[in-house]
C-alpha cells in the first residue's frame, strides 16, 4: 500500500488549503486528524459545534475535563482565545456563514455537491447530529473520505444512492486518491496522490471527472 | 426572602409526573444533569418524552430511564453514540418512539419554545428526507422548513455556580441545550456545584438569568476515578 | 382636587398586588412611579426590556453610569442578583410569558382588554419601542392611567378609536378613580377611590361596569 | 498573528460605502458606538440605511448623519426619543423613509439574519397596523406574523473590552443590540474602550465570540462634564 496518502496526509493536504485566521469546524472521524497536526502558529481557529471556538488538541490523561470535549465527545483543550457559547449561538455561527471551512466525513458525494454522511440505507435508527446544519451552513464544505469503499465502490457518484445530508454544498473532495474540487459541471481533479494517474483516479470516480488543464486522460 | 434552592434531589424532581415533556441538558457527559435523572428514575415517573440532544448512552442517564421502561418517546439528534443499546432496542421493538431533528434545529427549536415564536424557518434539512412531513415556505424567492418550536413540563439542567435567585453560570463546554433549555420549560431545575448568596455572581458573568429558573439543587461534583 | 387617587397613591395600590418573587416590567411614564416606591424587602425583581434583570432606583447624581439606563434612557441601578443580557434574549423573557406582570400606560383600553398606547390617531411619526412584546408576553398586563382625558372623555371603551398594540391582553385597569378588571364579559369594577361612587365611576367609563357583589348601580 | 484591532476610526470604517446598510447599536446612549457614527459621518458616505432601536436624538450619533442627508432609510423600534427633530424633519419632508417593527421582533430579526434563518414567527403586532403587509402564517391553531430577517454590510458595535481575536465583553446594559447586530453584518466593527491580548478573556466571560467581528478599535471612554 506505498501508492496514495494516509489519512494523515490527506489531512496534511487538507491543512495546506487552509489560512492564518480561518474559522473552521471539523466532523467527526477522519477529519479530526487535523487537530493533531495543528500548531498556534498556523493562527486556525476549530470551531466544535457544542459549544467552542478556539478548540485545542486532546490533553495527557490526567488533565482530562469532562466540560471540556469535541463533537465527537472525545476531551480537548482550549486555546488562548477561545470562547464558549450554548447549542443555539453555535449554530448561529453555521448557519449564519461565519464559518470559513467545513471538513465533514462522508458515505457519498455526488457530482452536484450534494452529501450523503449521515445514514446508511435502510439503516432503522441514524443519528444526524450536526451535520445537516454544518454542512447547509458553512461557506466551504470540503469532505475528507477514502476514494473508494471496503468493496471497491466509488465515493464519488453521479447521484447519492445514500440519504442526503444536505444538496448542493460540497466544494471539494480529500481522498486518499486525489484532490477534487466540485464545480457548476460536475467533478475537477485538482491533484492525484503519489501512486495515482488521472486515468486512475477517473476509473475510481462514478462520475465524469474533468482534468486540469494540460494533463491528459 | 427569595430562595429557588431546594434541600434535596428529591424534591428538585417534585411534580414532574407520568407523561409529561421533559428536557435533559448535556452533550455527551459534559452539562449532563445525572443525578437529576437518577432522582427522575427514583420517582418512578413512566411514559415521559424525553428532548435531548443525545438518547442515553451506556446504562445510565437517559439510559436507565429507558432501560427501565419510563420513556414513550425521544426527541433528539444523535441516538447513535456508541454504547446506545438502550434506545436503539428500545426503538427496535417499538416502545420508543423517536423523533429525530439536526442538531442546530433542535436547538433553534428550544429557543424559540423558551422565547414565544411560533416556529423557525431553517435551510437545513431541505431536500433531505429530514425535511419529510414538514412544510416548507418560500420567502423573497428562498425555501425554508418550518420547524415546531418545542416546550416542555421540565427541564432538567446542569450548571456550575447559580445564586438564590436561580442566576446560573456553566463550565466552559458544559453550556451546550442546557441555556436555551432552562428557557422553555414550565419548571426549570437546574443542579449545581456551588450556591452563591445573591450578589455574589456578577450580572455581566450570568448566563442563565433567574427568571428562567425556579428551583437550584447543590450537587457535590462527582469525582472520577 | 382631594378626590381619587394620585400617580404615587396608584403605583401603591398597584404595588399591593404585587407579591415578592414576581418579575415585572415596568413601561415608560406612570408606572415608572413604582420604581421609586420598592424597597428591596418586597422581592420584587424589575426587568428592563434593554437588558437588565434586578433595576433599582435612581442613582445619585454623582453615581450616574451611562450603562445602567432603563426602557426610558433614565439612569438607573442594578440590586444584588441582577442580570444583563442582549435585546433577543430580554424579549424571550417577555414573549415567551416569563415576566409574572407587566405595568403599562394606556390612551385607552377596550372592554375586550385591547390595548392603544403607542400612537395617537393620525400621528405620522410614532415610536412602538417594547410595547407590543410586552403586550403580548407578559402573563398578566395591568394599565396605569387616569381615567379620563385632559377632555373629560373616557379611556376605557367600548372600541379603541386609538391604534392598538395589542388586542385582548389587559387584565386590569388601574385609574386615578378606581381599580378594574377585564373580564371575558367586559369590565367590573374591583374598587373605588376615596371620594368616588362605584355609579360616577360608571359615568367616566365608556363601556358597561358590571359593579361587585352588594354595591348598587 | 491574527490581531483584527485597528489603528484609527478612519481605517475601521474603510470599505463603508453609499448606499450600504448599517446597522448601529446602542439604547439611548447606552452601548452607542458615537465615535464610529462620527468616523462614518467623515467618511461622507450616503443614501445609507441604518438599522438602529433609535433613530438619532439631538444632534449627534444617526441624527447627525440624517441632519447630514446620509440618509435615506431607518429600520428601529422607536424613533420617538425626546428631542428627535432630525429624524422628524426629515420624515416629514419626505427625505427619510421609515420603517418601524417592534423592539422585541427588530432584535429577533437581526439575530436570525446572523443565524442564516429565514425569518420570524412572532405572534407580537397581529390585530394591529404594525402588520400591515406582512404575511401571517397559522401553525398549530394559532396565528403569527412572519417577519423578515435582517442583515447588513456593517455593523457598527460598542463594546467594554476585546481581545485582537475579537472576542467581546459588554459592560452592564451596554449589550442591548450589540451582540446580535455583530452577528448580522458582512463586517463588523467594535469600538471598546480597552484591548486586551488572546487569553487575557476568560472564555466563559466572552459576550460576543471572535468569529463574528472583522475589527477592534480603541476609543478612550468619553468623560461627561
Amino acid at each position: 500500500m506505498s501508492r496514495g496518502w494516509s489519512e494523515t496526509e490527506i489531512a496534511r493536504r487538507v491543512l495546506a488549503d487552509l489560512w492564518e485566521g480561518a474559522y473552521v469546524n471539523l466532523g467527526i472521524g477522519m477529519p479530526l486528524r487535523l487537530n493533531e497536526l495543528l500548531t498556534p502558529e498556523m493562527g486556525i481557529i476549530l470551531h466544535s459545534e457544542n459549544g467552542i471556538l478556539g478548540m485545542g488538541p486532546a490533553p495527557p490523561p490526567d488533565r482530562r475535563d469532562d466540560d471540556i470535549v469535541d463533537a465527537g465527545k472525545a476531551h480537548v483543550t482550549l486555546i488562548p482565545g477561545a470562547s464558549v457559547f450554548h447549542s443555539a449561538d453555535s449554530f448561529a455561527m453555521l448557519r449564519g456563514g461565519h464559518l470559513d471551512v467545513a471538513v465533514l466525513g462522508a458515505y457519498q458525494v455526488s457530482m452536484r455537491g450534494d452529501l450523503a454522511n449521515w445514514k446508511r440505507p435502510g439503516q432503522r435508527l441514524a443519528g444526524v447530529g450536526g451535520a445537516a446544519d454544518i454542512s447547509v451552513g458553512a461557506r466551504r464544505v470540503w469532505v475528507m473520505m477514502r476514494h473508494l469503499t471496503r468493496d471497491g465502490e466509488p465515493r464519488l457518484v453521479r447521484e447519492c444512492t445514500f440519504p442526503l445530508t444536505a444538496s448542493r454544498v460540497v466544494k471539494r473532495v480529500y481522498t486518499d486518491m486525489a484532490v477534487i474540487e466540485v464545480t457548476e459541471h460536475g467533478f475537477r481533479l485538482l491533484e492525484t496522490a503519489p501512486g495515482y494517474t488521472a486515468a486512475e483516479v477517473a476509473a475510481a470516480t462514478g462520475a465524469p471527472l474533468a482534468l486540469p488543464e494540460g494533463v491528459g486522460g | 426572602m427569595i430562595d429557588k434552592t431546594v434541600p434535596s434531589l428529591e424534591v428538585a424532581v417534585q411534580g414532574l409526573e407520568d407523561g409529561m415533556v421533559v428536557m435533559v441538558g448535556g452533550f455527551g457527559d459534559s452539562g449532563t444533569p445525572h443525578e437529576l435523572l437518577n432522582a427522575v428514575l427514583g420517582r418512578g415517573c413512566k411514559d415521559l418524552t424525553i428532548v435531548s440532544n443525545n438518547a442515553g448512552d451506556g446504562d445510565r442517564g437517559i439510559a436507565a430511564l429507558i432501560l427501565h421502561h419510563r420513556v414513550r418517546k425521544v426527541i433528539c439528534s444523535f441516538p447513535t453514540t456508541a454504547h446506545n443499546y438502550a434506545v436503539r432496542e428500545a426503538v427496535e421493538r417499538g416502545e420508543v418512539e423517536l423523533e429525530l431533528r439536526p442538531q442546530g434545529t433542535l436547538a433553534e427549536c428550544i429557543r424559540a419554545g423558551g422565547a414565544g415564536l411560533g416556529g423557525v424557518l431553517t435551510p437545513t434539512g431541505l431536500g433531505t428526507e429530514l425535511a419529510e412531513g414538514k412544510p416548507v415556505i418560500e420567502l423573497d424567492g428562498r425555501q425554508y422548513l418550518v420547524e415546531r418550536p418545542l416546550r416542555a413540563d421540565f427541564a432538567l439542567v446542569r450548571g456550575w455556580r447559580a445564586d438564590r435567585w436561580g442566576n446560573v453560570v456553566y463550565r466552559y463546554a458544559q453550556q451546550n441545550f442546557n441555556p436555551l433549555m432552562a428557557m422553555a420549560a414550565r419548571c426549570t431545575v437546574v443542579q449545581v456545584d456551588h450556591v452563591h448568596e445573591v450578589g455574589e455572581i456578577d450580572p455581566m458573568q450570568v448566563h442563565t438569568p433567574g427568571i428562567f429558573v425556579d428551583r437550584v439543587v447543590r450537587v457535590e461534583r462527582e469525582v472520577r476515578a
